[in-house]
């Protein structure tokens, strides 16, 4: 069937909030307004006011009363509207939900489920258009997961629910609109693999969330320059699916990261240590990041795309990596 | 409130005929692909900053949210560095990188333009303290909805404010919906201006749709901080007519409920009245809007013509100092 | 208040007495280096968790900070499970990974020990929003300090507590002092209870120091709170009688302060009640001081012979689910 | 002269609120306490409370204030306890301070300098002892520095108070008590540069804050094992010096990394990712990093000293970068 990611997501919700009666949304304007990217329009009607629940904005507060929620035996989903505002909720996340479990000697899980939307390119300007992935993702006792494509969108989150930990979940904005073919049958998807979405010999494209459309159409550019490349989605942030990375790094011995975050202390910075750590020997080339530039994303237009990754940055980056610097 | 006379009645309507011929211009430039971004219109909340901002003298500071070009207009930013601001060129005032919802401008103390609800108070209450350290007897106007009030960091900054009895004005506008949840729905106590009992500051609330009683209430406001006596929060109850943003669909208000405070709209009461108590005539209004038409014709006009910055001008003043690398 | 029977003289000394020479055995072990980290004592406070635990049912929820010894014991936490977590034993409540800062019990529902000053506000709501959403009839009672009043996550809690009308009780331990920051060096309201108007929340002020009165304001809350009339605010005036934490020189207080608040140690004050109105002897008070020192004596030589949580089950639980990676 | 970290500390303090009257310092507990650390105790006496001002617990509040007071030409000294509450003004250091001057088209600089108390191993358990310099190291608009050595706790406040930019001094708690000499006449030092603390030629040990102790004592062992390890201390951690890092390198060949962080996303993979980009070809082995264990912090000494780097764990890294697997 044709649908689109924002469809695929809120189905995910829609049978979520069927199958399990211990699961709700809440955040801010997930109801009334149908939330922020209209991923629940519709859903207060179908589940009423108590399963999609509108919050005031107070994001550590229901960031917060979401693991409370969870420890009380329920299984919450909670929408913060934007990762820009997950900063208020930061303390929540980490000092909280990450840490309870181990903390308390094993003893309370919180099988809480976080989703934000994250990322640039909508001319938001500086304050709206962060990626924090890697940040939460440094954090031992969460999950973090990022979709990419429309069946992790539709499958990720029945998978997030059953999961006894906390799982975040980050959708680049930009992919609401996506387009595509989803399976009548599509469900449930693991969140520990990453998945080849392209094979390739030449040089290993490694990438998640927003960024993979991006990275798959730069592989077909240099497909025309003659560089085979093979295209990792992580789809998992944390953990990291480090035998699929080395794997891919083992078969095309070359390696560019694409990752939407500023390039310092970027996940792209943590592949490349790792793949240094594990695969020193396989590399015969130094690797490259494609990221942000290190600035304030900014309103204009050209400016702004300036400052991203873009697919002419990543066929430049991976040609330089297959042929050498120049 | 003192009887209005002509030059009063000309800059009060002056003031919001312009930000609501200049939210009017937006939401056509927006539909032309001419803006882009988030868009958040000040249409039928204009009497705020009409009657607020003349009472603030230029050495006084500004603290706004993301729907703030009505603040900026007023406070004195030209129409062509927001157009220009909004078109992403670099004669805007902040060289096109913020648009729509970061205008700022260092010589008229107008500090934003700030996307993150209710995080700007705390720098109001940084620039308060400023004052108060210096011995500075400036005031600091804090402008935030009524969304902004459900977070923390207001109570920290109401707070912080009259501990230390900082030059603060907060004002609440309150136009009764936080996005699509209506006050009801995001604040267990609905009447603001009670909250600031809890932080033992003084209080008032006013009809944010009628300019001179925003004015006189703004002005008893200033006297209030000016003298010293502390921050002192005024509540503003005032109304969108547009929706959120130009994303929202704008399903979740009542019709009627929008019909009924149309009925209050601050330009058609404001020029009704002045009209009758012979302050201004028909005349005026029509020479008004031509000035004001003419004003936006040439502020788009400048905003189209003008350059973007250069690509290579991406990292100018990341920071300011020199750093290594 | 009712009349003091003999049994509940018993068990509200009892457990003052516990929690007293409790923390006095930490003091001491702190000193032994025995016990490491940070040690918040609660020495002065104990009509508090001593007036409100016994309240509570099994079923309720408590919600702590990381000055939670008194709640924790009164709770049914073991001494010996205490004592082995602060001596960092496997056989502590959390493994000994918590210590003192840290203490949790799932089956009796006790929910820390957190540190982050205010942070698990709003776990209570959550735990609250739970009950609300299930339809139980349970309590979440949720402790803090005046400090943490200052703190945004306070202020989301409450308004979200009474938007939603939830079943928790707040319960505002105020030993008027931050660290070493006076009330009214942190509030600009000093009054506390009068915050709660702010978030239209009940709220009632008790005297903390002594455990009668303490007991039947926890009672009044309580009975309004399983009503399903929403969440309640109590503020216990109280004090700590000894430093903010171990590493604490306490040069902030006044001594004569601290002189007029010892003249109202909880113990003194009730047990000279008790046995003036007959309801307990010298000797009574002699056997359970005795009783409590037997069961001090065996939670100490418990943690001592304990083993620590071996180094190879340090990863152990991180996450529950099993991971790649 | 004979003295200590904190003594040091309290010396710039003095200095600074003696030299420039726009200098004040503000946080939790500052003034009537003396300090969390007792850093400033004595300063409200000499000072006055206007300069030396106690908070309430509201660290969004202050350091906000802190960043309004910069606006309005103060120079403000702004102590945010411990990083474990730094989360709580996460969005007032990233959405305000490290953006508003790039986002306001360069007209309003933040000339705000913020402490904080970093790092493990005093037993504090899990909420008590994060090392979150990384992250925001990996924000534009923010210089980032660790003071490791009496000099640079003595040096390194005044230059940070001239800086035109918000800058985040970490100061990692087990140092307070370090003891040692400092010249009578130390004064400010640079913020830009690493600096090799013990030359080496047979392996670089990069390090910074609390950790160049345990990095040292690590090189006196290895020295006795016959291994001659280079110790660079980077005290700015952005910008980064990379000239330094790419130095060191190219000299030993060998890189091991030690970070007080969560091995994952910490600035140890980010140094590791540039000698990657910038000198690929330089290293002999694959480099390796000595991190803190991806688990929340225990607080049972043996437990947390498990989970630390110690200075056996970096012999152990060095020696087998040095000598090879195994
Ligand atoms: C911290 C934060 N949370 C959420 C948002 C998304 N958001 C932008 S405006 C808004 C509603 C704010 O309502 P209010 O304060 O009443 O201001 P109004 O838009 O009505 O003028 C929301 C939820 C944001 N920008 N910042
Ligand atoms: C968010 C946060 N800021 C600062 C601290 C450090 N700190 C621990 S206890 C405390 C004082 C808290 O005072 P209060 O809430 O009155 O509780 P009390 O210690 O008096 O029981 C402070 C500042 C902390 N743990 N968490
Ligand atoms: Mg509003
Ligand atoms: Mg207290």
């Amino acid at each position: 069937m044709k649908t689109t990611y924002r469809e695929a997501l809120k189905q995910a919700h829609r049978e979520a909030l069927k199958k399990d009666p211990r699961v709700f949304l809440m955040g801010e304007d997930v109801g009334r307004y149908g939330g922020a990217y209209a991923v629940s329009l519709g859903l207060l009607e179908e589940f009423g006011p108590e399963r999609v629940r509108d919050t005031p904005l107070s994001e550590a507060g229901f960031v917060g009363a979401g693991i409370g929620a969870a420890l009380g035996g329920l299984r919450p989903i909670v929408e913060v509207m934007t990762v820009n505002f997950s900063l208020l909720a930061a303390d929540q996340l980490i000092n909280s939900a990450a840490l309870l479990l181990h903390m308390s000697g094993g003893q309370l899980n919180v099988p809480l489920v976080v989703r934000m939307a994250t990322g640039a390119g909508r001319q938001l300007a500086a304050q709206h258009s962060h990626s924090f992935e890697n940040f939460f993702a440094s954090v031992p006792g969460l999950r973090v997961v990022a979709p990419a494509t429309l069946e992790d969108a539709r499958g990720m989150l029945w998978t997030a629910l059953l999961d006894p930990d906390p799982v975040l979940l980050f959708e680049n904005a930009l992919l609401y609109n996506l387009e595509g073919e989803l399976a009548d049958d599509a469900g449930p998807v693991d969140l520990d693999t990453a998945r080849v979405r392209r094979p390739g010999k030449d040089v290993s494209l490694v990438t998640y969330g927003g960024s993979l459309g991006k990275t798959l159409k730069a592989a077909e550019d240099l497909a025309k320059q003659g560089i085979d490349a093979e295209v990792l989605d992580l789809r998992s942030l944390r953990p990291l699916d480090d035998a699929a990375i080395v794997a891919t790094v083992t078969k095309t011995h070359r390696l560019v990261v694409v990752d939407e975050a500023w390039k310092s202390g970027s996940l792209a910075g943590e592949i490349i240590a790792r793949v240094m750590e594990k695969a020193f020997f396989e590399l015969d080339a130094a690797p490259a990041r494609v990221c942000t530039e290190e600035v304030p994303i900014p309103y204009a237009r050209a400016q702004e795309l300036a400052a991203l990754p873009s697919v002419e940055k990543i066929v430049a980056a991976a040609g330089r990596v297959v042929r050498g610097h120049g | 409130m003192t009887a209005l006379d002509r030059e009063s009645a000309r800059r009060f309507l002056r003031d919001l005929v312009r930000v609501r011929r200049f939210e009017e211009r937006c939401a056509e430039l927006y539909s032309a692909g001419k803006i882009r971004g988030f868009l958040h219109l000040y249409i039928g909340e204009e009497a705020v900053s009409a009657g607020v901002m003349p009472r603030l003298l230029p050495t006084d500071a500004v603290v706004s949210t993301y729907r703030e070009h009505g603040h900026a207009l007023v406070r004195g930013l030209s129409a062509r560095s927001l157009m220009a601001e909004m078109f992403g060129k670099k004669a805007g005032c902040c060289r096109g990188r913020g648009g729509s919802m970061h205008l700022f401008d260092a010589s008229l103390r107008f500090y934003g333009g700030n996307a993150i609800v209710a995080g700007h108070l705390p720098l109001a209450v940084g620039l308060g303290l400023a004052d108060a350290y210096t011995g500075k007897r400036r005031v600091t106007a804090c402008f935030f909805g009524d969304g902004a009030v459900a977070e923390g960091e207001f109570h920290e900054a109401m707070n912080l404010a009259s501990l230390w009895r900082l030059p603060v004005l907060f004002i609440c506008e309150n136009n009764l919906y936080a996005m699509g949840t209506a006050l009801a729905r995001h604040q267990a106590m609905t009447d603001l201006a009670k909250k600031a009992e809890g932080y033992a500051m003084t209080a008032a609330v006013a009809d944010g749709m009628d300019v001179e009683v925003v004015a006189a209430a703004a002005d008893r406001a200033l006297t209030f901080v000016r003298e010293g006596l502390g921050p002192y929060f005024l509540e503003l109850k005032t109304y969108r007519f547009r929706a959120h943003s130009m994303f929202d669909p704008g399903l979740y208000r009542p019709k009627d409920e929008v019909a009924l405070w149309e009925l209050k709209d601050p330009l058609a009461i404001f020029s009704a009245r002045a009209k009758a108590v012979g302050a201004l005539t028909d005349a005026d209004l029509v020479e008004l809007e031509r000035e004001v038409k003419a004003e936006l014709d040439d502020a788009v006009a400048f905003a189209e013509a003008a350059p973007v910055e250069p690509v290579e001008e991406l990292g100018w003043r990341v920071t300011l100092g020199e750093r290594a690398s």
